[in-house]
């Protein structure tokens, strides 16, 4: 039986050539996790806001400020595209779109909406 | 002019561990499909194994990773695909030798189901009648032909081949719950239902890339959550 | 030398249709039962039977099992044993519906009821119109009925050897069949499988021609292992083959396109078969449109740049026929031949598709010998069903629609048999070990090292010799000449040798094994060719154009000790219905 | 090698429909968010502070953190039990992670509740 358990196992993941739904969906995975990451950063804003005047200012300031900017357009990015794709899967969970080609379109589609969107928020943020 | 091939080499009698080896066939071979050449390869060199049958698409012997991508070797036309062709065994399964990989776990996996059609009416003399509107319901899922292509490129399979059955035996699953004749729905809702079996199934949709029937096995998984969700309201 | 042994009430070679029918009445009937199968079950090439399978259910067209019987004596071209159709025949019905209830998803009608197509040498009324009288599940049904088979052993429990190659029968002094030496691919390491009970089901042998619709896994192996149990095959001569392959590749077109309408033109555009079988036109039996499809070819009336094929024309049925009846073939035909038949007739030539001849068995499963004294008697323990066996039922041409039957109702038969036999012989037979060394012998000669011949050049030489010694045509001349040249083949095989000695998953081992088998089985073919100076069915002998019932109308024997040929007469009288007595064969 | 029998544990239909009911409320939420300040923007605290008194909004909030957090658990764990193979391993994890989602409730229901 030895050599059973010495068997390899081939998996190199940058060999095997991911579809782009499987793109999508570890996208949708590695934003999510940023995002849950995200979380204590954002009720700390949110307390900061609300605690009074001055606090408000200054989380306004932060958010305002070029590298707050900068962060919140990145996190935009991950959030919409979360969204995007969260919406594809909730799609695709009711039988919508779950041809080989439509999927397909629907990946791409939420990679380019997002990007549609981030750019969007950033001129409306200017 | 010659067509190159990179393939994937193990053999545990001798090498320690997998290695790439070069292959050369010349243009006018007469190779069409992929599977040509890999039999030219091994008039070549008797060392090479693999898997093979029918060499038409339908016994599903010869599903290999095919420059990156899961398909059956008899039906993958040579010309399309990018020099040196990389030939690699079916990802995730542990390898036994060359592109031959132990694909025991998928079949148990398939055995799971009970991919078996279970009526409890008493026989009739004729057969059970069934309209064409409902034969047609098995159409996209009977076809199967077990060839691994899709659950080898699932990365939940790849993560949990012991605990999620993969898009080929949830097919299955969805193949006999479908069936006009079964009777077993219930039961087999209830073996479905936990966080492994079929929930781990997260629309990725790299089975429907590869099938090499065209089948789709994430509309079958769909159409088995929609069942589940129904009969939970 | 150490073998592990493993020890069940019945051993089953073969996993396609008729191991696992088999199998699976024997799971249900309590026995312990193992299968042996070189390939994964769903991998045997039951898996590409298309168009369907027979029974005279009359859903579709009034039928009677007594009409389907005379098809198939007549198809047979009176070579097959009456007492056995009629027997097929009769089942037929009951195991179709049976198949059904295992979960066949067979091709419906508005009824509910299965649906059912036209096919060659289909006639009511004992030879008036075309019939319809084989059931589909679509164009895939070798596919459904072999999933669904295996689906029910894995239900019933049976014990499987996935991936062991079967090297030898094991025949203990008295005669009796004890079991089988078998090699595991994973680990190259042989077993003894001791059986009290063994029924051989490994198919065919469609790899000895070059072109072929058959499998790469087709090699005859279940009959060279009988040929070398002393057992001889019967009527090897006849192998069937089929008019409608990819033209340059062989692989297969079901019947059941012409079954649903569709016609062969040649490179005038003329629908010949119209002259070669006015009545029964495309519908004729395989044989004759075989023929045909040659002649027009040889004549020059192919088509292509080489006129080398026929025209398949099917864009007439429709599109929505076409993708719901004929998918498969859609799919087959785009991928190999680069034409959707939906717009382009396929380009088709005749290809090596079945052997009628094999292992020769009665209607029980049973396999038969001549003994010194008196007629045939059955061999203990041992048993044959499927492609491997000749029960015979096909005689000298097999219908389309009938092999997937004959599978399905003798399988069926030899486990109920088998199951009787147990009961008589509750104990184990001893194995003799001088059994086993034999067996092992005929392995370790492949362990020989050093410089010999390529088992791949003998296996290529093999098949093109095959192909143009004992092809569609054949005279004296070509056939001697084909039986000296196996017989040189045969003899470069002894000094093969392999390169890779390794143990695990050593396939070019397994192809050499495979190959010793398809030699044995095309000198039984050839052998048998050569002798029977006559034209029948399938064997078609340009020196003797004429069917020759008063010296001719029986069965061949081939024994590979010397290379000898026996004969034995046809079994003319069916079970309880009046014989159908030899007529000229029109269609 | 055979299939690990986990026994039928009928989470699997709950999880999944509540990571999918969480991840709508939320969309819905963010929509009317984004909606509300693109239409009329605060950029006072003090109108900042009284739209964030009204109850509705607080109760929005509310909804919306609760969803965030369960969404966040249900999707956590699927990654630990991708990856995370060590059973001990993974339980310590989902633990921590549990720990954290359950202090940041408090923190945001203390938040909700107070300044009022």
């Amino acid at each position: 039986m030895e050599h059973i358990s010495k068997r390899p196992v081939y998996l190199n993941l940058f060999k095997i050539r991911l579809p782009i739904g499987g793109v999508v969906s570890i996208l949708h995975r590695v934003t999510g996790v940023f995002l849950v990451l995200l979380l204590p950063p954002a009720i700390y804003l949110l307390q900061q806001s609300l605690q009074s005047a001055a606090t408000f200012e200054s989380t306004v300031r932060i958010l305002g400020s070029l590298p707050g900017r900068a962060l919140l357009l990145i996190v935009t990015w991950m959030f919409v595209q979360h969204l995007y794709s969260g919406i594809r899967h909730l799609l695709l969970d009711v039988d919508i779109g779950v041809e080989r080609t439509t999927a397909r379109r629907s990946a791409w589609l939420t990679l380019v909406v997002s990007v549609v969107t981030l750019l969007l928020i950033g001129l409306w943020m200017t | 002019m010659t067509i190159r091939f990179s393939i994937y080499r193990y053999n545990p009698e001798n090498d320690r561990r997998p290695y790439m080896q070069s292959y050369e066939l010349q243009n006018d071979c007469g190779a069409v499909m992929l599977l040509d050449a890999l039999l030219l390869i091994k008039q070549q060199d008797d060392s090479l194994s693999f898997r093979r049958s029918c060499r038409e698409g339908v016994c599903g012997s010869d599903a290999v990773n095919i420059n990156g991508r899961n398909g059956l070797a008899c039906i993958t036309p040579l010309k399309d695909l990018k020099q040196p062709v990389e030939v690699r065994p079916l990802p995730g399964r542990p390898v036994i030798r060359d592109l031959v990989v132990d694909l025991s776990q998928f079949y148990a996996q398939y055995r799971a189901v009970k991919p078996w059609l279970i009526n409890n009416d008493p026989v009739p003399e004729i057969e059970r009648l069934q309209s064409p509107a409902e034969r047609d319901s098995l159409d996209g899922l009977y076809e199967c032909i077990l060839c691994a292509c899709c659950s080898t490129s699932c990365p939940s399979f790849w993560w949990n081949p012991d605990r999620f059955l993969g898009p080929a035996a949830l097919l299955q699953a969805w193949r006999f719950l479908a069936d006009s004749r079964d009777q077993a729905t219930g039961e087999r809702l209830d073996d479905l239902e936990d966080p492994y079996r079929l929930f781990r199934c997260h629309t990725i949709m790299n089975c429907v890339e590869v099938c090499p029937k065209e089948l789709n096995p994430t509309r079958a998984i769909s159409q088995i959550k929609e069942m589940l969700v129904r009969r939970s309201l | 030398m150490n073998i592990p042994r493993r020890r069940f009430d019945c051993l089953v070679i073969g996993a396609g249709g008729a191991g696992l029918r088999t199998a699976l009445q024997l799971a249900q009937g309590e026995a312990h039962v193992a299968v042996v199968s070189k390939v994964f079950p769903t991998r045997s090439h039951t898996v590409a039977a298309q168009g369907g399978i027979n029974a005279a259910l009359g859903n579709v067209l009034p039928d009677d099992w007594h009409w389907h019987m005379y098809d198939t004596v007549k198809g047979s071209d009176y070579l097959g044993d009456q007492d056995a159709i009629e027997y097929m025949c009769r089942a037929a019905a009951r195991v179709i519906i049976e198949l059904e209830h295992y979960g066949v998803p067979f091709t419906r009608l508005d009824s509910g009821r299965i649906y059912q197509r036209p096919f060659g040498g289909q006639s009511q009324n004992f030879g008036g119109d075309q019939a319809a009288r084989t059931c589909p599940a679509a164009d895939r049904t070798g596919h459904a009925m072999l999933h669904t088979l295996y689906q029910q052993n894995l239900r019933a429990k049976t014990y499987f050897f996935d991936e062991f190659f079967a090297i030898d029968l094991l025949m203990d002094d008295q005669g009796y069949a004890v079991g089988a030496l078998v090699l595991e691919l994973e680990t190259g390491e042989p077993l003894v499988i001791e059986a009290r009970t063994i029924l051989l089901a490994t198919g065919g042998n469609g790899r000895m021609y070059r072109t072929t619709s058959n499998a790469l896994i087709n090699t005859g192996d279940g009959m060279a292992m009988a040929l070398r149990a002393g057992i001889p095959l019967q009527d090897m001569e006849f192998y069937q083959i089929h008019p409608t392959g990819i033209a340059g590749l062989g692989a297969l077109i079901s019947e059941g396109v012409r079954g649903e309408g569709g016609y062969l033109i040649n490179g005038e555009g003329e629908r010949f078969m119209e002259r070669y079988a006015p009545h029964a036109k495309d519908l004729a039996s395989r044989d004759v449109v075989s023929r045909s499809i040659v002649t027009e070819v040889r004549e020059g009336r192919g088509c292509g740049p080489k006129k080398d094929y026929v025209l398949l024309k099917l864009d007439h049925l429709g599109t929505d026929i076409i993708k719901k009846r004929l998918p498969g073939i859609r799919e087959l035909a785009m991928r190999f031949a680069h034409v959707d038949p939906v717009e382009r007739p396929i380009p088709v030539y005749p290809t090596a598709h079945y052997v009628m001849g094999g292992i020769p068995t009665d209607r029980f499963g049973r396999v038969v010998v001549p003994v010194a004294h008196g007629p045939e008697e059955a061999v203990p323990g041992l048993y044959a069903v499927g492609e491997c066996a000749c029960v015979s039922v096909h005689g000298a041409n097999r219908l389309g629609g009938n092999s997937l039957l004959d599978l399905v109702v003798f399988g069926r038969a030899a486990g109920n048999h088998m199951l009787g036999y147990l009961e008589e012989n509750r104990y184990h037979r001893l194995v003799p070990e001088k059994a086993i060394d034999k067996a092992m012998t005929h392995l370790t000669r492949w362990d020989r090292k050093g410089d010999g011949e390529s088992v791949d050049d003998v296996r290529e030489t093999l098949r093109k010799t095959m192909e143009d010694y004992c092809g569609v045509f054949r005279t004296q001349e070509v056939l001697d000449e084909g039986i000296k040249r196996v017989v040189e083949l045969d003899q470069r095989l002894q000094h093969a040798t392999l390169r890779d000695h390794s143990k695990i998953f050593n396939t070019a081992r397994i192809e050499a094994l495979e190959l010793e088998n398809l030699m044995d089985v095309s000198m039984a073919t050839v052998v048998s060719a050569a002798a029977r100076k006559e034209s029948r069915g399938a064997h078609s002998r340009l020196d003797y154009p004429k069917r020759d019932d008063k010296n001719w109308l029986k069965h061949t024997l081939f024994f590979q000790d010397g290379n000898v040929l026996d004969y034995k007469p046809v079994r003319m009288k069916p079970l309880t219905v009046d014989p159908f007595p030899p007529k000229e064969r029109v269609y | 090698m055979r299939p690990r029998p986990t026994g039928s544990a009928h989470s699997g239909l709950g999880e999944w429909l509540l990571q999918r009911v969480t991840a709508v409320y939320m969309g819905v939420f963010v929509l009317y968010f984004v909606l509300r300040f693109a239409i009329a923007p605060i950029d006072v605290y003090a109108a900042w502070k009284v739209w964030f008194a009204s109850v509705a909004v607080r109760i929005g909030f509310a909804l919306f953190f609760a969803s965030a957090l369960l969404h966040s658990w249900v999707g956590m764990r699927s990654v630990f039990m991708d990856y995370v193979k060590p059973m001990w391993l993974r339980f310590v994890v989902q633990l921590v992670t549990a720990t954290v989602l359950l202090i940041l409730a408090l923190w945001v229901a203390q938040i909700l509740l107070g300044n009022t």
